[in-house]
């Protein structure tokens, strides 16, 4: 929780949260909050209420859940990619089922893990994703 | 009798849509069971690991949070004994669904159960295969005009009011005749530790019995 | 002839009990899976609780109580997220090892996939009795050597080097004829924006496809 030096505000990460489930989001956010480097700038619980709150509060980095009224979290991504284009994706599943992988993938999105990722690990794919870099959680790989 | 056979083999294909229906809600309802505990148990991993980081920056709020994983625990819980009885009933329901359909389609007066809650656990995989062959053979070889399905704990009846199997191809159960239904449902009922007894009855009909060994 | 007809339904009997076994042990796993997550869930919620009365008398022992839950949760949930696909994988699986095993029966070289894997999720139940009718028909009308069954993620073929339909009772898949096997699955089929076609291939044999309306 404590870091070797003193971070500069460009240097902490924006981070939004997509996610019907509103116990998984909260405790999600808690976590990541207490990460020194992010920042938790939005939560939203449908999928068509992303694109204006990445509009209004410019995240680095987008966690969209999949099952989400509204709009599913992968055409979420792919919106996100043609219109917000600085904000990149991560999706956060349950279940991997067949297909979401490459179609999450196809659609922009940069990273794919499970939501019960202990917090350090999913503090570490944020950053990665913001960075450009992919992040495929392999439990999920297998399944999907 | 060209139109018969044709009239009987349609209601056979209506027999087995409805068990493909039967047998998707059941994949349904799985699936559906396992994305409700899939997300218990992701907000109890999650609510979890936070009230951990809370109990030393913050222990009322690390109560709050164990509170709610043991609420979600037991709630989660509650749906899995639900969901699992339910889940043990489908197979023999499906096919007491699909007798109902087939009968009433074959113009046969269906006398059945209501449900099939009497029967118990580990029998009711075999039940449903000899209530599927039972009331197939009904509409196929019997010409009856009802047809009656008992079932107990361990014990199921199908009988007709049809011609009897004296005057049909072969000796029923027997392995003799032309059929192996019968035979297919005699071996797998001595593996389930029941016996199966097809028989003429004397005031006409075929009734075929599965019940324990020895009773 | 008779002999040959009583061999045909013995091997159907097999596939059938090779069939009514996959779905026992279906059956079985989603009981011990159930077994496994109620205990799981059940030792969550007296260990929460636990902790929720630890956190303001022993901080420290709070937080092993709780660091324990968090990882009870998630072995449940790996657990969860494999049995889920395993069960996908179920009805087409058994099918094709009763293929496998009624073809080998049927003296019928069986040039079978090794698994499912390719198949869409959404079009699995849909597969699955199909095969099992284009088999059951190869091994009843074909008379063939060997039988291809190709599967893709739309689309699954049922072939074999017999004499083809002309030969035999009907005209395959439209319905003029003695069988309701192709018909029912043809209904099917639509209904999952699928579509059958039965045909027989000119270098001699039967084909069964059934692929996405369209293509
Ligand atoms: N309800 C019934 N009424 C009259 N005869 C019956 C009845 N049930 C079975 N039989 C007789 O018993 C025989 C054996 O039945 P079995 O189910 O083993 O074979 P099948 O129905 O002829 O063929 P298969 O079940 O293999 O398609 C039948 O052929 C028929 O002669
Ligand atoms: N592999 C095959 N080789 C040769 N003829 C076939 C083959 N598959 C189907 N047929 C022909 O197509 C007809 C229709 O098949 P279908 O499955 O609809 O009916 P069935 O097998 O005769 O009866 P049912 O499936 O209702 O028990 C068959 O009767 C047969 O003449
Ligand atoms: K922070
Ligand atoms: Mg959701
Ligand atoms: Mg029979
Ligand atoms: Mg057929």
């Amino acid at each position: 929780m404590s870091t070797p030096r003193q971070l500069r505000a460009r240097e902490v990460l924006r981070v939004l949260i997509a996610d019907d489930q509103a116990l998984v989001r909260g405790a999600i956010a808690s976590l990541l909050d207490l990460e020194p480097d992010l920042e938790i700038v939005s939560q939203v619980g449908r999928g068509d209420e992303v694109l204006e709150a990445a509009r209004s509060t410019r995240p680095d980095v987008a966690l969209l859940d999949v099952e989400m009224p509204g709009l599913d979290g992968i055409a979420v991504a792919r919106l996100l990619r043609e219109q917000v284009p600085e904000c990149r994706s991560l999706i956060v599943t349950t279940f991997g089922r067949p297909g979401y992988l490459r179609l999450a993938l196809e659609a922009g999105a940069l990273g794919f893990v499970v939501k019960d990722t202990p917090s350090g690990q999913l503090a570490a794919a944020v950053r990665r994703v913001a960075a450009g870099d992919t992040v495929v959680d392999p439990a999920l790989a297998a399944e999907s | 009798s060209r139109q018969i056979v044709a009239n009987r083999r349609l209601r056979e294909a209506q027999a087995e849509i409805g068990r493909l229906a039967a047998m998707e809600e059941r994949a349904r309802l799985a699936r559906d069971l396992h994305d409700v505990l899939g997300h218990s148990l992701t907000v109890v991993a999650v609510k979890a690991e936070l009230a951990g980081r809370l109990v030393g920056l913050d222990p009322r709020r690390a109560r709050v949070e164990i509170a709610d994983v043991e609420q979600l625990a037991r709630t989660a819980l509650a749906d899995l004994r639900s969901s699992v009885s339910n889940y043990r009933e489908a197979d023999l329901d499906a096919e007491l669904a699909a007798a109902r359909s087939a009968l009433d389609a074959a113009g046969i007066t269906a006398r059945l159960p209501d449900d099939t809650s009497a029967v118990d656990d580990e029998v009711r995989t075999a039940f449903a295969w000899v209530l599927r062959e039972g009331v197939t053979n009904v509409i196929r070889h019997s010409e009856a005009g009802e047809c009656w399905v008992e079932l107990g704990p361990r014990r199921l009846v199908v009988r007709d009011d049809g011609v009897g199997s004296a005057t049909t191809a072969s000796t029923p159960g027997t392995g003799d005749g032309a059929g192996n239904g019968l035979r297919g449902l005699t071996e797998r009922a001595k593996q389930s530790g029941l016996r199966l007894r097809a028989t003429d009855r004397v005031d006409g009909g075929f009734e075929l019995v599965v019940e324990e060994v020895g009773t």
